[in-house]
């Protein structure tokens, strides 16, 4: 639309996204040479995804399984590649936007458990977790508790015993709940920077059910051809991540109290997609 | 259209939420009312109580949420938690609006009621909330309306209600499951403001 | 409750037993602001007397009414009732041995004519036969039946309609002492007329005590046993009605002159 | 409105123009839902007389004048202002063209003393220097000095004050017809002598029609160039004051006979 | 201890809040307190009005923002999309504040304006709508305390103000951060109140 409009880059409302988006954008600012517009921390999916089809975002990370289920309404395959292939042919012709080649991590479901209960009952996977005795109270986020490859995927799996219902919270408040003793057992994200606290392990997942979510940028053709060096710029982000190296950045602003800004900064010098302080 | 999986949650959500506003509704309004009321006798006191709830309206729910989780007895994950929300952001419109109603009684009406030797709380009963009662119910539809609405943030802290699909609407990005929990709140709004509307006519010929 | 006003109270028990007056303006002073409404306001009232307060529009008669029962109170000096002064009185209590006609009748908008007059004996939780009973009762000797009128609300009456009703409310508890302002002033001669007989024959039964505002000076003379006259918040006549009638100080004359037939006997008819 | 009146309509310009009453009553009824309020009222005030109108409280005298002014309209029957009929008429014109003033006074509680006086200047967008003078003249001729009145809210001022504000504002945009429902109920005497005198003043001056209610016979006599008795809302008997004091219906007697000395003078003295 | 670019960006947020809450309740009022007064006369639309409202308010924030953004003119990302919000959840209290102010004036006093030759508009004027500006003001005063702190909500649509920290306090679990952005709300919210109880008193004698 507006020739003289800055690139603008959006997010979700969590901290990995807010991450992303502010990663992408210390990127886009130093390789195109311009002021990248930021608009981090919108609503949720759903804003985020009509901002950009309206225009009003050039750009957002998002993540293959998100897509698949949530916009386009599909039934996801258990394989990356396929669900990846599938998500970009759909997005290119039904909005005319482009989906970037993963940038390598898969920030999947997690069941997270309180280390002293691991311990106590010697569990480290979701296997172990079917011999609870007194059965777990679960915590749920609201995606998965919808999602047919989510919770039910998950106890069709696993024979997890469960205490009551389980108890479905934001997001946020799930790791206070589980240290809390509200609920001994919680669906996490696997890239979650809590992960790396002394207090909390990750469960295993021995029968591989979680769905995709192979994060990758998504930007609006139209930009594109406005500004070509876009799709250079954003392709050098690709596969310069893991899910460890994701779980650490969420950990330094997380629980070391970081800034957004030099967390992002910080990585891209020491990916070497920046080198030194950033010069105009 | 609607599969009957969806049908019996919504049933059970939609009882949920009418449980979350109606226990709120009466323990807002027993401490909201009555604190009125006081207020309205006491200006000193009146300002301080009036900043007090206005400081908590502008307290995020979430924030609110993640302060009240750790307190022993009151917080926690739970429906107690979400309805200790929901009576603090109530507070402020009854509250207002008991103190407006009251202190716009006709001033003769009440001297004559002080004349005749009516303690202050006889003619609180008998003259001053029943000529207050449109303004402080007023405050209450206000009140339980904007309840119904917020109420979906119970959701956030595990509370159920029809903010699960809403939440789960958004963020999964399926309008069949917002509008699933939209239009039965809607409902319950319409159904909560007729239903107090009528009360207001019972209680008071005007 | 100043200084002026403890200084008094020394004297106050001993001089209020002596007299035995039901009511007792001692030195009252009454200032709003600026204003000086009621100018050392001394007077008694007896046992089975009737004290009319005649004075022009603005005066201070009903502000004087009001310090008798704890609507206000005086800047100086006291009123006593019963030998006690109001501010010692448990108001409650002080309020509902006296009956109180304000002007405008200030009914309850929200009571029905019934409920209206059932006020005080409900308070004081008379049983609800007793109520009733009482309650018809009055509504007929005020002229307001209540089988025509019980069930309506103050707007559904006419003004002079809602001023019986206030005689009624206030006469409702039979309490010992009546403070009347302008009781009948909207009433109909041939209404008044029989109200007036009424509260006479009430009076000698019962022996109650009253304090009557009027502007009508026959009224004034038909219905009190002492008259005093108010200008600007000072009384500048008050005595017997026989005394009254005889009266020298200019207001008081000012008063009786009102009495004299009007000049219509003599104008010329325009019709 | 309904079936009645459009018939008496074709008959009403020539028959207003004939007469050429300023206000005319044509078989007027009112019900309020079962009570029947006035019955069959018919009668005529012409320009420049005074009509008095005489009734025991809730007669309906009232009700009659506010199908004048277009507060209430008949049921049956119609009322003509000027020759035209009130449902006729712009409201908001015929009630500029018509001064009242209410029972209890009606002030705006939000206005000051001047500010209620104005009101109608204003609205008739009279200039600012023009209002004040006319505000100063009529609070002069109530007996409420601006000075000392004007800037004082309602709920500041004696029931008395607050009636003569009433008076005042009734007058300020020097209407041609004037209802007073009961316009001095509540003065004292004095105050009220001096305003009767400048009422009648004023009528020679001016010419100005007016319909007054009152309870006070002499009053009525003294005011009155006509007066109608109403009886539960049927005109009893209407005729000249001069007629009045012979009249022979047993309503107009009772009135009369309340100018008769009362019992005073010979009742046995209590003091 | 607060470092120096927070205290910048707080600078800047909070203006952007006053900003996004000051020109939404303008609109507010001038749609609530007209739309308050013409349903006062008319009792037929009152109840479609006030039901229409009721619903809106029940609408939850997200859900509103996603039925928004594709609209052409009045939509997108930005402070107009959130000031539509606000404005729309701020009706409520204006508008049932203002209809039960208006109705409760002494029929007394209004009679007499009515007999003094007053066109509707001149009554409304100069007799309802001083006699109920309490209870309108007590309207606006809610509406105002709570937008004041919904308005948070605007930070999900990339309009800034205050909910700016807010989230991203509430998404890196930072109490500072959250702090940063709630105390100044409070304080915005008294400090409105407080002007708003000015402005009453300064309208009306009472
Ligand atoms: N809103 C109403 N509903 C029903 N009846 C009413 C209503 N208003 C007045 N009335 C009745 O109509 C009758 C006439 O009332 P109106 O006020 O005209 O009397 P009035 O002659 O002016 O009496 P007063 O001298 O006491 O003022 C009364 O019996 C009264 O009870
Ligand atoms: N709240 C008030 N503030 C200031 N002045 C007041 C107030 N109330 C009454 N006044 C003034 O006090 C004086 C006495 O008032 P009061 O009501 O006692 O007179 P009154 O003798 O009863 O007159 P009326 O016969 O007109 O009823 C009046 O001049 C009045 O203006
Ligand atoms: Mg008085
Ligand atoms: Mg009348």
């Amino acid at each position: 639309s507006d020739e003289a409009r800055p690139i603008t880059v959006g997010s979700k409302n969590f901290l990995e996204q807010i991450l992303l988006g502010e990663i992408a954008a210390q990127h886009l600012e130093r390789r195109l040479g311009q002021r990248v517009e930021r608009k981090l921390n919108l609503g949720g999916t759903l804003l985020v995804h009509k901002a950009l089809v309206n225009g009003d975002i050039d750009l957002y990370p998002e993540y293959s399984g998100t897509s698949a289920t949530a916009i386009l309404n599909l039934v996801p395959s258990h394989d990356a590649d396929d669900v990846l292939a599938q998500v970009r042919r759909e997005y290119e012709t039904r909005f005319h936007l482009r989906w970037f080649d993963p940038l390598g991590f898969n920030n999947t479901f997690g069941m997270v458990i309180r280390k002293a209960d691991a311990e106590r009952l010697g569990m480290r996977s979701l296997q172990d977790a079917e011999r609870h005795p007194s059965g777990w109270v679960l915590g749920v986020g609201y995606e998965f508790q919808q999602r047919p490859d989510g919770l039910p995927s998950l106890l069709r799996a696993y024979a997890l015993p469960l205490q009551g219902t389980p108890k479905v919270m934001d997001l946020g408040l799930l790791y206070r709940a589980l240290a809390q003793g509200d609920v001994s057992m919680i669906a996490a994200n696997s890239t979650d920077g809590q992960l790396l606290s002394p207090d909390v392990i990750l469960l295993e997942d021995n029968r591989n059910r979680f769905p995709q979510y192979d994060a990758a940028f998504i930007a609006r053709n139209q930009t594109i051809a406005r500004e070509p060096r876009l799709a250079t710029a954003l392709q050098d982000l690709s596969g310069r991540f893991s899910d460890d190296t994701m779980r650490r950045l969420n950990h330094q602003v997380l629980v070391q109290h970081g800034r957004i800004e030099e967390v992002a900064g910080e990585f891209l010098r020491t990916s070497g997609l920046l080198k030194g302080p950033s010069s105009p | 259209m609607i599969p009957n999986s969806l049908l019996h949650e919504l049933v059970t959500l939609t009882m949920q939420h009418f449980f979350l506003v109606g226990v709120s509704m009466l323990l807002a309004a027993s401490v909201a009312i009555p604190l009125g009321i006081i207020l309205s006798w006491r200006s000193g006191w009146r300002d301080v109580a009036l900043e007090v709830v206005n400081v908590v309206q502008t307290v995020p729910s979430l924030a609110l949420f993640g302060f009240l989780i750790p307190v022993p007895v009151l917080g926690g994950i739970g429906s107690h938690t979400a309805i200790i929300a929901l009576v603090l952001y109530a507070l402020l419109p009854m509250l207002h609006n008991t103190v407006t109603g009251i202190l716009n009684v006709d001033v003769a009406v009440r001297d004559s009621a002080t004349a005749l030797g009516m303690t202050t709380g006889e003619r609180m009963w008998q003259v001053e909330l029943p000529l207050a009662a449109p303004t402080i119910l007023a405050g209450v539809r206000i009140a339980t309306v904007t309840t119904i609405g917020t109420a979906t943030i119970a959701a956030a802290i595990g509370a159920g209600g029809l903010g699960v699909f809403i939440f789960r609407g958004l963020a999964t990005v399926d309008s069949v499951l917002l509008l699933a929990g939209a239009i039965p709140a809607a409902l319950m709004a319409i159904a909560a403001d007729r239903g107090l509307e009528w009360v207001e006519r019972a209680l008071s010929r005007y | 409750m100043t200084g002026p006003s403890s200084k008094v109270s020394g004297s106050q028990t001993s001089g209020a037993y002596a007299t035995m007056s039901l009511v007792s303006f001692r030195d009252v002073s009454i200032d709003f602001g600026q204003r000086s409404i009621l100018r050392h306001f001394s007077l008694d009232v007896e046992v089975g007397e009737t004290l009319v307060l005649l004075g022009r529009s603005g005066s201070g008669k009903t502000t004087a009414l009001k310090t008798v029962n704890a609507m206000l109170f005086p800047t100086t000096g006291m009123v006593l009732v019963e030998g006690r002064a109001t501010t010692a009185w448990d108001h409650i209590q002080l309020r509902r041995r006296i009956g109180y006609v304000i002007h405008d009748s200030g009914l309850f908008p929200h009571y029905t004519v019934a409920q209206n007059v059932a006020v005080v004996p409900r308070l004081k939780q008379w049983p609800a036969a007793d109520i009733e009973a009482r309650v018809a009762n009055l509504l007929q000797k005020v002229g307001m039946p209540v089988e025509e009128f019980g069930a309506r609300y103050p707007d559904e009456l006419s003004y002079g309609q809602r001023q019986r009703v206030g005689v009624a409310r206030a006469l409702a508890a039979d309490p010992p002492l009546l403070l009347f302002d302008e009781p009948f002033g909207s009433l109909d001669p041939v209404t008044r007329l029989e109200l007036q007989r009424q509260f006479i024959e009430l009076r000698q039964e019962l022996r109650k005590t009253s304090i009557f505002v009027t502007h009508d000076v026959r009224e004034a003379l038909f219905l009190g046993t002492r008259i005093a006259v108010l200008l600007k918040g000072s009384i500048e006549f008050v005595g017997p009605r026989r005394e009254f009638l005889q009266a020298s100080t200019p207001e008081a004359r000012a008063f009786l002159s009102c009495l004299e037939p009007l000049e219509y006997d003599t104008e010329q008819s325009l019709a």
